[in-house]
């Protein structure tokens, strides 16, 4: 076995083959059979054994692009489970973006979050009332909703009025430190949540718990964005952004400030490091991410309430990260996509095929059990398994590897990270 | 404006510390496992949540068999007490052994993953049992405390208005008091008490030391899940209707307790237990007086929380805590 | 007659090979001192010996009983006090909880007052700090407190690992003492050392430890003089 | 010339008296030693000095003027690095890196620049790195660069700490005990590391040290502080003979093995 | 016919053109199924579940196989809208009953309608719902506006209540029902003295109820569901709040008297859902149901049925004027529109041009004992 692998990681044409055969081989079945949710995962985890192969960082990219942009999208749209696949997809995306910016926060930076799903919101709602006539309410000037042309600049406000929250979060309580920090962050993610609960007096800005209906979709060139597929690729854009800036933080001064924070802090002090701004820093540019998903969430959503905000959603998102591997960049991208696709669509369409099964009568189930009520038993089960059995998260981080001619001042001049290898590309786990 | 609040300030401070008993002895149960593992036991809410069901469970079975009536209500009490509590003592030894012990040595957040898995998986099976059983997961259980105490408040002080108690009340901070001036006295006075903070602070080396540290976090999750189950008891006692998803938020609250008062810190647990309870009693009661309006009731969670944040970035170690100073 | 014999011990880290067929022994009444370098594995052998890691492979012997995979909480009630590098001190208990948790398994509390009295006997400092919490203590405090806890125990065999770092000379030279006397009075003590001159001139007998591997081995004074130790550990 | 100068410096913890009125200088590229019994407040003092802990009073002046106050990394931006006696690496993290997290202050990368990779972020980057591996192969730990850490065995991870208080560029640098849990060889090694290191980056060392024949050999002043009071100072011969020093700390032995 | 329906869905697994010669329609119910108003959710779904079996001969004469879907929207607008594009994405599917909250309602049939397919709701009473106009959107229960207003009437008219408190749970639900009490006693000249919410999922309403000690309104109406409306009729009179008390028909379940026992006396509750066992078909409706499922029917069980019956004779509509054969989903959608005159088991059921229906009534409710269903007071019909 062993021997198999080192000759498959030994032999890149061997590897090319075989992740071609893969994809030209999930790619046929999920255009074939259009509804087997099973090819559209298994279309999806041709990432993952991209991932492992050894190949440069920027063929990884190219190919990874490939399946994303066109494979993927083209198979899919051939068949009647296009939209539901693309939901799944963008929601993937969405919570992806989320997770590596809190991955910044609780992974490199060690502080743990549990209120993060706040920015989330504050994304949303800023697009959420400018989007819709709610604005009327309270602004003196302009006129509401605005038109959906508006939401590309909304991303970037959504990006910046999230960054503002997460200093304005962290000046008081980073000097709370630790668990209390966790409990700190509780508190200011509902304390978020039950404001725009509530805010529909004495001005109605949120409307509160009815929430805000009717969001202007996106537009473009006239193209109005109403579906899935289409948010699909505003998604994977933006999320694409995001893993080049949390790559490129990840190993610079900045990230390396994050990881000495969150390993000691006096001695990070005592090598120069600004403890509050680092750690604000970290606040800012996770909460960042999550602000610019939130105005995609509440285009996509048309609706923006309260209920979509709250602490078990922040926990989720912090499943996501630790179950992934923290700190860990593809591990996190990998725990968000499983764990939102465990969610919404395997259990999902497993209670389905149970329920199925049970009207049909095949097999009997009481009321008590039916499959539909279930689902957290068994999405808390593949929890406690998962934590188990990979306690490191399913790809732990690891550290940037160099070589030493990259370090002495004999070699020429590297192009971008060449000197950046992932150890993973040394040892392949196709056990795990 | 603080005539009205002052009316029905006694009533307030009852009702505040009803809820503010059930809160603390929940947080003890955080408090205890935080205190030896650093690990915020998620699970404790549903450990509560079970206790309360486990605890209906019985009286049910008693009234059923006809005993309720023939036993004195507080020897009913305490033996469903006893019985619940060692039952889920057994229950958190149990998922000490399944869930966490195989990742003590694991990185510190991933209990956390289990202690959720662990969460969702109680909630759907007391669900499930319950709703097989009775068709129906919300459960009504049979009155016991149930008599109104009338407290002339208003001979004290004219502004007061009378309040009322239900005499549930009173068992409720009795067994709290009582609970946590044991818990106090085992963990402080006694050599498993100490051991118990050995092993919190240095597990290895408390091993060295002939402590058999299986055994003392196996007896701290003892203690701190048949505090957590008592106190679900009490609650149905106290409360009357009870369902599989009431630990979540009550778990929160008590857990953000336990950290107001300093985690890991026994009478810090109590005190920020009462606090937090009296202060959403008294803001859900006055908040709209006092900001004439402008805040309504549904902001006393805002305000539980706001105070936190405040007290804990003036004294971050909470308020019971000690302050560590690291020794660099 | 020996009390401890380790034979053959292959103990890894993960795929790190950190003791690689380890045989030594100690006799009853003995101080040993195991001396190597840096990452020679000399406290890895005092952890498998306690129990803290567990060998791959080999067996230990102790008082004639096999205690290879014995939990360190069944090897310390069996007699082995262990030491541990580092200190290790429970910085939230007191001093005083610290030396009682040193008796966790004595229940008479008039054994722990007299073996507390010794305690300070050999530390005075000790007995000046009895309220401060642990964690507060200076370095050397600490190492005091850590040797006074384990001899709270009153073991057999009490193991050492480093108990000379960090300390000023004068208390150095106080332990080594302490340790003389301690012996003396019959305890069986294998101590690790860097402090390799001192070590040497103390012990019986002594290992000499590299790379996971026992490469010499002889009387204290004889190893003293010994070339390649000099060469190597005492320069 | 000095370049540090101590004046009145004091610190309390709650009753106890961990520094008192402590009065010091020392002299521009000088190695001092601070040495007493364990407990007499020498890291407390090193903590003062580099803003870890605030002096309860007294004055500490760097090139004249005043430190007190300051947070921690501004007192490294000052230009004085220090290691701890209980190790503080950045355990998770590469060796390099955790030499590379040293450089903080001297590279410029922004957030923007680094998110879009501009050049000047790129080239610093590989410049800073090369920087890394020559501290290491100078305190010679270039063959682990790649391994984590908290690895490393206990020497090594001393010295990694020397390389990374290297390279914020100090002037000033404080070495708590360096040489615990080092052999009598490796800690020779050490000092003449300690040597070249004055000697070659144009430092200011102070050190913290219990192993006599080490400050003896290396040190042009000492000073010896017992229960948080200066006892003694002057030269490593003066202080070997001082009376109150051997009784306090050197004791017989040791008196004769400095010697 | 189990094996036939694997074998379909293989079939449809196999090529991508399966489902057009496919002769399965497959009707989601789409309701929470779990979490704190699974009970009602679940009867719901239990109540279209009856309808359709009933129906499967019929189809299965005109040549079709009927199947249900259930989905669990968890009360969670995110799965709701999540599930949605799943319904969406199945063609087989030509209908939807649901949901209960209309919080979930609103977003997912935004989705519904870009997928033209046809929703029936049992239960949102939200004016929202129907009110973005959407040819998708039906529902055969009344509308908060009405439902409010018709409670205030009743409170100030019947009942003489002149100082009312009001306290709602926050949801989209509740803070809308509430504001149309509101509005309507408002308008009728009472004094409203206090307007508080409460959390979800909470058990301790103490705090609020004192405010109402303070007050001493004559009225007190909770806008919210049974879990926290029973806890809090309760607590209210555990602390000599004796007044009547009114609420919507979030209240309307058995649960309510389970949780409150005696308290629920001398409460008033308005609800869209009348009473099912007062017309002999709702008995004998009630009877198969608990026959089947072994439960009694709650207050939306029988809307799940109607709701259920509707939408499966728009399908039929569809199919005749198809030809008798597969419709599309707007050929659908446009014969549930159409449905006129529709005799449900609780209800008359026709569509008006937004997808409300002219029949629905409002039904007021007391409580004289513990027992549910409680005594119908009164019966109001759209003016
Ligand atoms: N927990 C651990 N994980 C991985 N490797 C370890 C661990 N502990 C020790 N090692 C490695 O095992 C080897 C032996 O270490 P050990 O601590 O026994 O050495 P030592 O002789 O006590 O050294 P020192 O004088 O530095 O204390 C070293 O290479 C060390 O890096
Ligand atoms: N954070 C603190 N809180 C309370 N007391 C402290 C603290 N830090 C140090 N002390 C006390 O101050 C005194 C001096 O400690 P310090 O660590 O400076 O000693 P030291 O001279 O470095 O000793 P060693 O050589 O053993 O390291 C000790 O008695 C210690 O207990
Ligand atoms: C069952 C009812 C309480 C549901 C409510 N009418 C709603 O629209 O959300
Ligand atoms: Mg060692
Ligand atoms: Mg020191």
């Amino acid at each position: 076995m062993k021997n198999w692998l080192s000759t498959i990681q030994a032999n890149k044409r061997l590897q090319a083959i075989m992740i071609g055969l893969y994809i030209v081989v999930t790619f046929l079945s999920l255009y074939l059979a259009q509804k087997s949710v099973i090819a559209f995962l298994l279309l999806l985890a041709s990432l993952l054994l991209l991932y492992f192969t050894t190949f440069s960082n920027r063929i990884k990219w190219l190919v990874a692009g490939l399946v994303m942009v066109v494979l993927l999208p083209f198979a899919a749209s051939q068949g009647e489970a296009y939209q539901s696949y693309m939901e799944v997809a963008t929601l993937v995306g969405i919570y992806i973006a989320m997770a590596l910016g809190l991955n910044i926060v609780v992974g490199m930076a060690g502080l743990l979050d549990l209120g993060f799903v706040a920015f989330f919101a504050i994304g949303a709602y800023t697009y959420g009332i400018f989007a819709t006539s709610q604005a009327n309410n309270f602004m003196p000037f302009g006129h509401y909703p605005l038109s959906g042309g508006s939401f590309w600049v909304f991303i970037f406000i959504g990006c910046l009025a999230a960054a503002l929250f997460g200093i304005l979060l962290g000046i008081p309580v980073l000097r709370v430190k630790g668990d209390y920090l966790a409990i700190v962050t509780l508190g200011f993610g509902e304390i978020i949540r039950i404001i725009f609960n509530n805010l529909d007096k004495p001005v109605n800005i949120t409307n509160g718990a009815m929430g805000l209906a009717s969001v202007q979709p996106p537009k473009l060139f006239g193209l109005d964005f109403m579906y899935p597929s289409q948010f699909y690729y505003i998604v994977l854009v933006i999320l694409l952004v995001v893993i080049f800036a949390v790559r490129r933080l990840e190993y610079s001064k900045i990230g390396r400030a994050w990881k000495a924070v969150r390993e000691n802090e006096i001695a990070a002090q005592s090598m120069g490091i600004h403890l509050v701004r680092t750690k604000l820093m970290a606040f800012a540019v996770g909460a960042s991410f999550s602000g610019m998903m939130g105005v995609v969430f509440a285009a996509k959503q048309t609706f923006v309430d309260p209920t979509s905000f709250t602490l078990l959603e922040s926990i989720t998102i912090l499943v996501m990260v630790i179950l992934g591997g923290m700190g860990s960049v593809p591990g996190v991208i990998l725990g968000a996509a499983l764990v939102t696709i465990l969610n919404l669509q395997v259990l999902t369409e497993l209670t389905n095929w149970l329920n199925q099964l049970s009207l049909n009568g095949v097999i009997s189930i009481p009321d008590a059990l039916s499959p539909a009520k279930m689902q957290r038993f068994i999405f808390g089960a593949i929890l406690i398994l998962f934590a188990l059995y990979r306690p490191q998260g399913l790809l732990p981080a690891k550290n940037p590897v160099f070589k030493k001619e990259d370090l002495t001042d004999t070699s020429g001049h590297p192009p971008m990270n060449a000197g950046v290898q992932k150890e993973g590309a040394q040892h392949v786990h196709l056990d795990s | 404006m603080i005539e009205q609040v002052l009316h029905t300030l006694p009533q307030v401070l009852i009702d505040g510390l009803a809820l503010g008993a059930v809160y603390a002895i929940v947080a003890l149960g955080y408090t205890m496992v935080y205190g030896i593992l650093e690990l915020i036991n998620f699970a404790h809410g549903e450990i509560f949540m079970t206790g309360a069901f486990v605890g209906t469970a019985i009286l049910l079975t008693f009234s059923g068999l006809g005993w309720i009536t023939s036993m004195p209500a507080i020897i009913t009490l305490v033996l469903v007490l006893i019985v619940t509590s060692v039952l889920t003592g057994l229950l958190g030894m149990g998922i000490e052994r399944v869930a966490y012990r195989p990742l003590r040595n694991a990185p510190k957040l991933i209990t956390l993953i289990t202690a959720i898995g662990i969460s969702f998986l109680l909630q759907d099976l007391v669900r499930f049992i319950t709703e097989l059983k009775n068709g129906n997961y919300i459960l009504t259980g049979p009155n016991l405390f149930n008599k109104q105490i009338g407290i002339e408040a208003s001979s004290i002080l004219s502004v007061f208005n009378d309040a009322s108690v239900k005499s549930s009340f009173f068992i409720v901070l009795g067994v709290a008091i009582v609970m946590m001036i044991t818990l106090d006295f085992f963990v402080n006075r006694t050599k498993w008490g100490m051991a118990m903070r050995a092993v919190a602070q240095d597990r290895e080396t408390a091993a060295l030391m002939t402590v058999n540290v299986n055994k003392v976090i196996a007896l701290t999750f003892f203690i701190g899940s048949a505090l957590g189950g008592a106190t679900g008891v009490l609650f149905a006692v106290q409360y009357g209707t009870i369902d599989p998803y009431i630990g979540f938020i009550l778990g929160l609250k008590a857990f953000t307790a336990a950290v107001l008062g300093g985690i890991g810190n026994i009478r810090g647990a109590m005190f920020g237990g009462i606090l937090i309870g009296l202060l959403e009693m008294f803001a859900a009661a006055n908040l709209p007086i006092v900001s004439h309006g402008v805040l309504g009731a549904e902001y006393k969670d805002v305000f539980a929380f706001a105070i936190l944040i405040i007290v804990l970035i003036f004294k971050p170690e909470g308020l019971f805590g000690k302050v560590t100073v690291e020794k660099v | 007659m020996s009390l401890l014999r380790l034979e053959n011990i292959n103990t890894f880290y993960g795929g790190i090979h950190a003791l690689k067929g380890v045989t030594l022994e100690v006799n009853e009444g003995e101080i040993v001192t195991l001396i190597g370098s840096n990452g020679a594995g000399k406290s890895t052998t005092l952890k498998t010996i306690s129990g803290q890691v567990k060998p791959k492979s080999g067996t230990i012997l102790y008082n004639g009983k096999d205690i290879t995979n014995t939990p360190p909480h069944v090897t310390a009630f069996d007699g082995i006090a262990h030491v541990p590098e580092g200190r290790r001190i429970f910085p939230r208990l007191t001093v005083k909880e610290n030396l009682e948790m040193g008796a966790f398994s004595v229940k008479d509390r008039k054994v722990i007052e007299e073996r507390m009295e010794r305690v300070f006997h050999y530390f005075p400092k000790i007995k000046e700090r009895l309220h401060q919490k642990g964690g507060t203590m200076s370095g050397g405090e600490q190492q005091m407190l850590a040797i006074g806890r384990a001899l709270m125990m009153q073991p057999k065999l009490l193991m050492l690992d480093e108990p000379s770092m960090g300390l000023a000379p004068i208390i150095v030279e106080q332990i080594f003492e302490i340790i003389h006397e301690l012996n003396e009075e019959g305890m069986t003590i294998l101590l690790v050392e860097q402090n390799a001159f001192q070590a040497l001139q103390i012990a019986h007998r002594g290992y000499v430890i590299q790379t996971g591997e026992i490469v010499m081995t002889g009387p204290g004074q004889e190893l003293l003089v010994n070339e390649q130790v000099r060469e190597a550990y005492l320069a | 010339m000095s370049i540090l100068t101590v004046k009145n410096l004091t610190k309390q913890f709650g009753g106890l008296v961990a520094n008192s009125n402590i009065d010091m200088d020392v002299e521009k590229g000088s190695i001092t030693a601070v040495i007493g019994p364990n407990g007499a407040g020498k890291t407390t003092f090193f903590n003062m000095v580099t803003g870890v802990y605030q002096p309860t009073s007294g004055d500490i002046l760097l090139n004249g003027e005043s430190i007190v106050g300051l947070k921690p990394h501004q007192v490294t931006r000052k230009g004085i690095a220090r290691t701890f006696q209980n190790i503080r690496l950045f355990g998770a993290i590469t060796v390099l890196e955790n030499v590379m997290v040293g450089m903080h202050t001297h590279l410029h990368g922004g957030l923007f620049s680094t998110i879009f990779n501009l050049p000047h972020v790129r080239k610093e980057e590989k410049e800073a790195r090369k920087e890394a591996y020559r501290l290491l192969e100078y305190v010679g730990l270039e063959s682990l660069f790649n391994e984590e850490a908290q690895n490393l065995p206990y020497g090594a991870q001393r010295k990694l700490e020397i390389a990374r208080a290297l390279a914020t560029q100090p002037k000033v640098l404080l070495l708590d005990e360096p040489a615990a849990g080092m052999n009598p060889k490796e800690t020779s090694e050490l000092t003449k590391l300690i040597y070249n290191m004055r000697e070659e980056l144009d430092l200011t060392i102070i050190l913290i040290e219990h192993d006599m024949k080490l400050v003896m050999e290396i040190s042009e002043h000492i000073v010896v502080l017992d229960h948080g009071e200066k006892i003694a100072e002057g030269t490593p011969d003066e202080i070997r003979n001082n009376q109150k020093v051997i009784e306090a700390y050197l004791g017989k032995g040791a008196a004769a093995t400095a010697s | 016919g189990c094996s036939g329906g694997n074998k379909d869905q293989n079939a449809s697994n196999g090529g991508s053109g399966g489902s057009s010669g496919s002769n399965v329609i497959k009707i989601a119910t789409q309701t929470p199924l779990s979490g704190g108003s699974a009970t009602l959710g679940e009867s719901i779904k239990l109540g279209a579940q009856l309808a359709l079996e009933e129906q499967q001969a019929n189809f299965e004469k005109l040549g079709f196989k009927l199947e249900l879907v259930p989905y669990d929207d968890q009360g969670d607008p995110k799965k709701g809208v999540a599930n949605a594009q799943l319904i969406g994405a199945d063609k087989q599917i030509f209908g939807v009953v649901g949901h209960l909250n209309s919080g979930v309602a609103i977003p997912s049939s935004e989705i519904y309608e870009k997928y033209s397919i046809p929703m029936v709701s049992p239960a949102n009473t939200a004016t929202d719902v129907t009110d973005r106009g959407l040819k998708t959107v039906n529902r055969i229960c009344a509308r908060d506006d009405f439902q409010g207003p018709a409670g205030a009437k009743f409170a100030i008219e019947k009942l003489g209540a002149k100082k009312i408190f009001i306290i709602q749970d926050k949801t989209a639900y509740g803070s809308g029902l509430a504001e149309a009490f509101k509005k309507g006693a408002e308008d009728l000249g009472a004094q409203v003295v206090g307007f508080e919410g409460i959390t979800v999922g909470e058990k301790d309403f103490n705090g609020v109820l004192n405010q109402v000690l303070a007050k001493k309104p004559d009225l007190v109406y909770f806008g919210g569901l049974y879990t926290e409306g029973g806890q809090l009729i309760k607590q209210a009179r555990d602390k000599g709040i004796t007044v009547p008390i009114m609420g919507g028909d979030g209240l309307d379940s058995s649960t309510l008297v389970q949780i409150a026992g005696d308290a629920v006396k001398n409460v008033y509750m308005t609800s869209a859902a009348g009473l099912t066992t007062a017309t002999d078909a709702g008995k004998q409706f009630a009877e198969k149901y608990k026959q089947k499922f072994g439960k009694d029917i709650e207050s939306y069980s029988a809307y799940g049925y109607d709701s259920m019956g509707v939408l499966l004779k728009g399908i039929e509509n569809a199919i005749k004027e198809n030809g008798n054969k597969l419709p599309s989903r707007q050929q659908v959608a446009e014969g549930v529109r159409k449905v006129q005159e529709y005799e449900g088991v609780v209800t008359k059921v026709s569509f008006d041009e937004k997808g409300d229906n002219k029949y629905a009534k409002i039904y007021i409710y007391k409580f004289d004992e513990a027992k549910y269903p409680a005594k119908l007071e009164d019966e109001v019909s759209k003016q």
